[in-house]
């Protein structure tokens, strides 16, 4: 039943949406590993089931009002009554809600088949703080986007230390809270490597709107050797303008947030922009990753992205922006 | 028919309303008593900070030198030809804190009065600066009968006539490099950036940063004189810090100027307000404990939140509490930086 | 009317919730029981015992109650079956809807890991 | 009575000339703007029920600004800021100022005309709860216009709103908003169930009430359990943001998930408590358009309580994504679908009925309307299903799928019946119907426009799109979904539009008297000719739908010839029976219009504003001056034995005052000894609850040693002391004109022990060194005594209030309500204050 469900409303869907189609990059209808996959026939099931009992009460409805005597009387009959609301729902949701469970219980198995990959993931107020960890056992930090080894679980440690946040990349699993003094653990799982995109589900005030980031699945190999180069410092400018953007980096006391490894910017209250010109957004996927991007960033974030906790560098002139801007967008 | 007479005589322009005559008796009684009524009303709410310090009056004293005495005409001196022949005129200030409660002196200060051409305070919100000169009426000698009126000089201030340079007019506040400034509300400039002081004064210049006493001071200074203004006291040597012991405050302080406080969010003060940081960071060691204070106050109530800069440390300064604040200013009181750290102290950063 | 005892209120109520109440109970102690089991101290196992336990006994009550419905009409002063017919007829549908609701989450310590938090 | 035909009827024709004037006088309706003191249930009820609506219009009104910001990405037609407020007062707005409030109206207009009786035992509590509420609900929503509104969603998660992540009066002003309707609610849930069980016809057994009559008693009786976990909730966010005692703050053992948990538990039976009078409301029209009585009315009763029940154990299916234990989720899971199988009873039983009809169903615009609700309510209870499958859950959850269900549970569940009530009940309370033409088209428009606007919000909602943001990126698919969501709000809006015009053109209020009769030919009572005295005389009723199977009844009520055709003691009374056959018990006397409520309400919402806004001095003389109107309020209710027995037809003669369990005033404190109790449980599983979250926090390891045994012994001790004199002052009580002043003695003492075993609790926590705002710990055991304090200062008024009432000569053995009232609360206080005792002294030792 699960088939031809998904086709009749993936062609619903595409009738409505002609450009977008059924690709969605951020849609629980396109699931693309572990849990997301194990959630999906579940949820055509009970779709489908939903749609079947509508139509029946529908028809019902239907019958009741206009239909021949002969049937109404069928219908008003108790065993109608008893057959229609009572042992047909028990029946169905009997089995719906066992289903339920052996999902449930296949999020278990999941979990306790995790290897030693772990991630952790902070939310905070309204970005991600995204902790690797070598092989070597060395932390590894970065923000605002999640990259996946395909093929292998990875256990996500999830955290917050100021209000609830929910983690939620609907292509992957389903969400799951960040709660400050608790810690919550997802197993994620790429079947295929691509990019979707995950966004913060609980109310988390001002810019909780703005809260989105990226997952990067990519073959376990490359995986690797990212990770590798994610762990190694922060490239030198080359430029003259680049080396002025690093100076006005220091001079405007950037690093009282933000760190970059290799340098004396080691702020840990912002996100890490070690190798920030490599990730595919910023502002937490609210804005491309260029030198223009940064440079608006840094004056107007307040515009950009109401509430948030950086203040507007409005004081910086132009050029002085374009420095800083072509300075972040070196730290690949 | 009275509102009607009212209208006739508005119509008519019998009623005269020139200067050079005094309103009739009658309606002089009345003006004055609704005057007296709705500023003892709007005063209500106001609430007395401590105003025992005779440094705060002295800072007042300046200010009134040049922002009131031009029609209030100070102690000891006769009044301004052109005040006199204001109506209502300008009433001495000797004993009006008999005269008025301090909370209506504050409000009069504050708000000015329609009518009178005495103006409101010039810079929104600064009631802080207000009480300095409350508390320099509160102490202005009673009565000047003493001084026979012959001998009582014209002023030598005002309407821009025998203005000293303006470097005297900033030392006669800020001190000099032996000299604390006069109040522990005004801050020490001496070895003070030189990028930042020259912002300052153009803040204060173009109306984007609010004080009563600063802006009309730095209205009439040219693009050159606050150049140079600026380059002399960035020259000049940072009086010693006045070194006091450290209690618990301090600590906590200067853990947060040195450290932040990651869980609000809050960067370390001294990751900007550093030597080695931009020109137009200022530098904080040396300041008074009560000049941050209110500062970081003025911050947090967004009051300075106009400019570009003042904009980026109110966001930072939303999330202090005023205890935190409070800390901070114990800490750079102290000496800041520069003061020695205590024993315990040192091993606490450690 | 007047000729026969007055029915007691609070009995009569007991009476018709007396499913509801059921599962109310069972509910209460697998989910206070399910929780204790999981706390640091204790040992996961025992959270068998204190989902079943609970879960069979009011299944039984349950059963017993259909059986012995009039006798527990009676003991609890509400109207005897013949003089209320559509009350009685609540108490036992009341029942048998409890009754599903007491086996569907007791069962669910047949299919699911029982401390196990995350995914 | 059994016997009694219908040629013998309780009272003989001809009735004596001047009764009907008398109860005409007795009954009147204050004219001009002293209307505002009316109190009969139908004056009231009318304008209860209109403030409701209004606040859904300003509500709706919200609404559709948000769908104009969301129509398009990257919209700023609202900024972040306003639209975070917009989304928290829709949520707020509907569910405490229109939702709860709109079926409370229409308990406290339909019900007494459903029961025959003239009006709801309390009148003048109901418009007190109303007045509080309009008071307090247009003060709260006005905030959004001062940017002062709350702005943390409509189920206020901390640690968000905390004072460090929510500074500012604005989450306050939503602890005020629900602090009224918690007050209006509770009244009203007094109101409803001593009404319902009390003040129906003679014969009307339990079950020959009518469905709604059981709705709405379900309806109070979830609210006496599922409000007080709220009201707690409240008080303890409101505690920690003023006084920093650390509740939900993680840092000192207090855990946010604790907000969650009481707040769904209130949560969750909100929504059916919302939605059971609503069905109630469908099971009365659909027979009436069928002209067949409801088939399955017994498997409906079931299906009414079964939903009270599990509606209390699934309000973890909020929660499925905070990362519990796997079976415990599994547990509420499997309540969530057995919630579902009463919604499937009463379809199919709405169903079976109109198959049944007399001919064929009749459509008409409730019809409609009830069809309407058919379709709709049953996709949302379908994807609700779905939703109570955990793992899709996770899915969904916080998405516009949500919001697309649950609007089709609310809107199709709630908002769809309230419209058919309107059309089927105005012409009860109208002289004039409203119009066919005009609810028709209202009806299309509302159902195209609803579906437009919701359905492809399930799309929305599984292509990624989280609720609560205000702008969203046009690259991801959501944009067709969400323009076309915005326009169908649009049309939806055109139609309640439309019932406006119909409103303003036809419904025309009768201030109590009686309507346009009855146009659909239905069973009920509340179609009984009448006037503003309700019914002109009380029926005995033998079956479910009286009007159908007496053809003589109104013509009978109308005559008089039926109970009480009179006002036998010259004032406002009504019949109460007793709670399970309805065998007439006594004639009750009721109070008439009044100033002293208005002036409560009025003082109250002050209390509670003025501390809102941190004016406490004249926020305390404001809660004095409510006291006192309270105190005026209560003086007169008391009237005493003075009018002997009357009778009121069949031979029957009745007292017209009583003490005791058979009293209306005891039905009233025992709801409130409810209230309390689940208050105190709540309690209790909130500090077991955060044992369990941070055990470490627990003396004698994370605090100072708990205070020796002989502070609570001595504590207890002093209680139970005050328990026994009560008890004795119970039975020294002074034979009626013979003073005496061993019961006030003996009342006073009984209020001094109670007062100082709180103190000396306090006391003893003090001196051990504990502060409430060290730890968890330390909030929760010092909020035994907050809680305690609550029992204690309504003991010590009601204590006060007895002792005045005895020496002014109003109180002895026979006229004893007032210290019924007073016996009831005490002993329940000091159990509570032994359980305290018990619980903060006992369970650490225990524990550590």
């Amino acid at each position: 039943m699960a088939r031809p469900a998904r086709v009749l409303a993936c062609t619903c869907s595409s009738a409505m949406l002609p450009l977008a189609g059924c690709a969605g990059i951020q849609s629980a209808l396109v699931p693309k590993g572990g849990e997301a996959l194990d959630i999906d026939p579940l949820f055509w099931t009970s779709a489908g089931v939903a749609m079947a009992v509508m139509a029946m009460v529908t028809i019902l409805v239907a019958v009741a009002l206009r239909g021949p005597v002969r049937w109404r009387q069928v219908l008003s009959r108790e065993w109608f009554l008893t057959g229609g609301g009572i042992v047909l729902p028990i029946v169905v949701l009997t089995f719906l809600l066992v289903y339920g469970f052996l999902v449930m219980q296949a999020g278990a198995t999941r979990m306790s088949a995790a290897g030693e990959h772990v991630v952790t993931v902070t939310g905070k107020r309204w970005w991600w703080r995204v902790v690797y960890r070598t092989p070597e056992g060395r932390e590894v930090e970065s923000a605002n986007e999640l990259r996946l080894p395909v093929g292998r679980k990875v256990m996500v440690r999830l955290l917050s230390d100021d209000v609830i946040h929910s983690f939620w990349v609907p292509q992957l699993a389903g969400k799951l809270d960040m709660i400050p003094g608790r810690i919550n653990v997802l197993t994620l799982e790429a079947a295929e490597p691509g990019i979707s995109r995950g966004q913060c589900a609980e109310y988390c005030g001002g810019a909780h709107a703005l809260m989105a980031f990226h997952v990067v699945a990519m073959p376990a190999a490359e995986y690797d050797a990212w990770l590798a180069r994610e762990a190694m410092p922060a490239r030198v400018p080359a430029s003259a303008e680049e080396e002025r953007g690093a100076a006005l980096f220091t001079a405007n006391g950037c690093g009282a947030c933000h760190t970059i490894a290799g340098t004396r910017a080691q702020g840990r209250l912002g996100p890490d922009l070690t190798h920030v010109g490599s990730r595919r957004s910023i502002g937490a996927a609210t804005l491309p990753n260029d030198a223009a991007a940064f440079a608006r960033w840094i004056a107007e974030n307040d515009h950009i992205k109401p509430e948030n906790l950086m203040p507007p560098y409005r004081n910086l002139a132009p050029d002085e922006l374009r420095a800083l801007g072509a300075f972040l967008d070196l730290l690949e | 028919m009275v509102a009607i007479g009212l209208g006739l005589l508005a119509v008519s322009g019998l009623y005269n309303v020139a200067a050079t005559r005094p309103h009739f008796r009658p309606v002089d009684h009345l003006i004055k008593f609704a005057l007296r009524r709705s500023i003892s009303l709007h005063s209500l709410g106001v609430l007395l900070p401590d105003l025992t310090d005779p440094a705060l009056a002295q800072l007042g004293r300046e200010h009134f030198a040049t922002g009131c005495a031009p029609c209030h005409s100070q102690p000891g001196h006769a009044r301004h030809p052109i005040a006199r022949g204001m109506l209502p005129s300008p009433p001495r200030l000797e004993g009006a804190a008999s005269r008025w409660e301090t909370r209506e002196l504050f409000w009069i200060v504050r708000h000015g009065l329609k009518f009178t051409g005495m103006p409101a305070w010039t810079g929104r919100d600064r009631d802080d600066e207000v009480w300095a000169v409350v508390a320099y009426l509160q102490r202005m000698p009673h009565d000047d009968d003493t001084v026979p009126a012959r001998e009582k000089r014209t002023p030598a201030l005002g309407f821009g006539i025998d203005e000293p340079s303006p470097l005297a007019r900033c030392a006669a506040c800020h001190g000099d490099g032996r000299r604390r400034p006069v109040h522990a509300s005004v801050p020490v400039l001496h070895g003070q950036k030189e990028g930042y002081l020259a912002r300052a004064l153009s803040e204060y210049h173009d109306g984007r940063r609010q004080s009563g006493i600063m802006e009309p001071l730095a209205a009439v200074l040219s693009a050159e004189d606050i150049g140079r203004i600026a380059r002399h006291f960035a020259e000049a040597d940072r009086p010693a810090a006045v070194a006091r012991p450290g209690d618990a405050r301090v600590a906590r302080g200067r853990r947060i100027f040195r450290e932040g406080v990651p869980r609000q969010e809050l960067p370390a003060c001294r990751s900007c307000h550093a030597p080695e940081t931009s020109a137009q960071f200022p530098l904080l060691d040396g300041l008074s404990g009560h000049y941050v204070e209110a500062q970081l106050g003025l911050f947090r109530s967004g009051v300075r939140s106009g400019t570009t800069h003042g904009r980026i440390m109110s966001v930072i300064a939303e999330r202090l509490s005023p205890e935190q604040i409070a800390d901070i200013a114990a800490f750079l009181d102290s000496g800041g930086e520069r003061a020695p750290v205590p024993a315990e102290a040192r091993r606490e950063g450690e | 009317m007047r000729s026969e005892p007055t029915a007691s209120f609070w009995g009569t109520l007991l009476y018709i919730l007396a499913g509801p109440l059921l599962w109310a109970v069972q509910f209460t102690l697998i989910y206070a029981g399910h929780t204790a089991a999981c706390l640091p101290a204790v040992p996961e196992t025992l959270a068998v015992p204190l989902v079943a336990v609970p879960t069979v006994a009011a299944a039984l009550a349950a059963v017993a109650f259909i059986l012995r419905q009039e006798a527990f009409a009676r003991a609890l002063g509400a109207p005897e079956p013949p003089r209320a017919a559509a009350l009685h007829a609540i108490a036992r549908i009341a029942v048998l809807l409890a009754l599903v609701a007491v086996i569907w989450s007791g069962f669910a310590l047949a299919l699911v890991d029982s401390c196990l938090a995350g995914r | 009575m059994n016997r009694a035909g219908p040629d013998d009827l309780p009272n003989a024709l001809p009735r004596p000339p001047g009764e009907e004037e008398k109860l005409k006088r007795v009954w009147a309706t204050p004219r001009g703007w002293r209307i505002l003191s009316a109190v009969n249930n139908t004056v009231v009820g009318v304008a209860y029920l209109g403030f409701a609506f209004l606040f859904f219009l300003l509500a709706g009104v919200v609404a559709l600004v948000m769908r104009t910001q969301l129509a398009v990405p990257g919209n700023d037609v609202v900024g972040q800021d306003l639209y975070n407020q917009l989304f928290t007062m829709h949520g707020t707005t509907m569910m405490f100022l229109f939702a709860v409030p709109a079926m409370e109206a229409l308990g406290v207009l339909l019900l007494p005309q459903m029961l025959a009786a003239r009006d709801l035992p309390f009148p003048r509590l109901s418009a007190f709860a109303i007045w509080a509420y309009v008071i307090g609900g247009l003060v709260f929503f006005s905030t959004i216009f001062y940017g002062l509104a709350p702005k943390g969603g409509w189920f206020m998660y901390p640690p968000l709103t905390l004072t460090e992540y929510s500074p500012g009066d604005n989450a306050d002003f939503w602890l005020l908003g629900i602090g009224f309707i918690e007050i209006s609610a509770i009244a009203g849930a007094i109101e409803i169930v001593v009404g319902t069980l009390r003040t129906r016809p003679p014969g009307m057994s339990l079950t020959k009430m009518p469905i709604f009559a059981w709705a709405m008693l379900i309806f109070a009786a979830m609210i006496m359990f599922a409000f007080p976990a709220v009201i707690l909730a409240t008080m303890l966010l409101e505690i920690e943001r003023a006084f920093g005692w650390p509740f939900f703050s993680a840092e000192k053992g207090g855990d946010p998930l604790l907000w969650q948990h009481l707040f769904w538990f209130f949560g969750h039976p909100e929504v059916y408590i919302i939605f059971l009078p609503a069905a109630g409301l469908v099971s009365m029209i659909v027979p009436a358009m069928a002209r067949r009585p409801l088939i399955g009315y017994r498997l409906i009763v079931v299906a009414l309580i079964g939903t009270g029940f599990f509606s209390f154990g699934l309000w973890v299916h909020h929660m499925f994504a905070t990362g519990l234990p796997a079976l415990s989720l599994a547990f509420f899971s499997a309540v969530s679908m057995a919630v579902a199988i009463p919604s499937g009873i009463q379809v199919f039983s709405w169903i079976a009925t109109i198959a049944a009809s007399e001919g064929r169903f009749r459509i008409t615009t409730p019809s409609l309307f009830v069809l309407g609700f058919l379709a709709i309510f049953t996709l949302g209870g379908l994807t609700g299903v779905m939703v109570a499958l955990v793992p899709v859950d996770l899915q969904v959850h916080d998405t516009y799928f949500v919001v697309a269900h649950f609007h089709y549970v609310l809107i199709g569940g709630m908002v769809f019946p309230l419209f058919a009530t309107f059309y089927y009940w105005a012409p009860m309370v109208s002289r004039r119907r409203l119009s066919e033409t005009l609810g028709r088209i209202t009806f299309w428009l509302m159902f195209i426009g609803f579906n437009v606007a919701f359905l492809p919000m399930h799309l929305t909602g599984l292509r990624g799109m989280p609720r609560r943001v205000w702008t969203y990126p046009g690259d991801v698919g959501w944009d067709m979904l969400n323009m076309i969501s915005t326009v169908g709000a649009f049309i939806l809006a055109a139609g309640v539009l439309v019932f406006i015009v119909d409103l303003l053109r036809n419904f025309r209020p009768t201030a109590g008297g009686g309507g346009a009769g009855d146009p659909w030919g239905a069973g009920t009572l509340e179609w009984l000719p009448g006037d503003v005295y309700a019914a002109r005389s009380i029926p005995l009723v033998r079956s479910r739908e009286p009007l159908w199977d007496q053809p003589n009844l109104a013509r009978e009520v109308e005559e008089g010839r039926h109970f009480l055709p009179n006002a036998p003691t010259g004032g406002r009374e009504t019949l109460v029976c007793s709670p399970v056959e309805a065998k007439p018990e006594y004639v009750l006397q009721m109070p008439g219009p009044g100033w002293s409520h208005v002036l409560a309400a009025i003082f109250m919402a002050g209390f509670f504003l003025l501390l809102t806004v941190k004016l406490v001095v004249p926020a305390v003389l404001s809660g004095i001056a409510c006291i006192i109107a309270c105190i005026w309020w209560g003086w007169s209710l008391d009237p005493g034995p003075v009018k002997g027995d009357v009778p009121i037809g069949a031979g029957i003669v009745l007292p017209t005052y009583v003490s005791g369990p058979r009293s209306h005033a005891w039905w009233a404190m025992i709801v409130l000894v409810f209230v309390a109790t689940s208050l105190y449980i709540a309690y209790v599983f909130s500090y077991l609850y955060l044992w369990v979250v941070s055990p470490d926090a627990w003396s004698p390891h994370g605090a100072p040693a708990l205070p020796p045994a002989t502070w609570p012994l001595a504590s207890g001790a002093l209680v139970a002391a005050g328990a026994a004199a009560m008890l004795l002052a119970g039975r020294r009580l002074p034979a009626p004109g013979r003073p005496s002043a061993t019961a006030p003695l003996l009342l006073a003492f009984a209020a001094l022990a109670m007062t100082g075993a709180v103190v000396l609790e306090v006391l003893g926590h003090w001196y051990s060194g504990l502060r409430p705002g060290q730890n968890a710990y330390a909030a929760a055991t010092y909020m035994a005594s907050v809680l305690n304090v609550q029992v204690g200062i309504a003991v010590v008024l009601l204590a006060g209030y007895a002792i005045a009432r005895s020496l002014v000569g109003c109180l002895d053995a026979v006229r004893r309500v007032n210290f019924d009232n007073c016996a009831i609360l005490y002993p329940y206080g000091a159990v509570q204050i032994l359980l305290s005792l018990l619980l903060v002294h006992g369970f650490p030792r225990m524990a550590g």
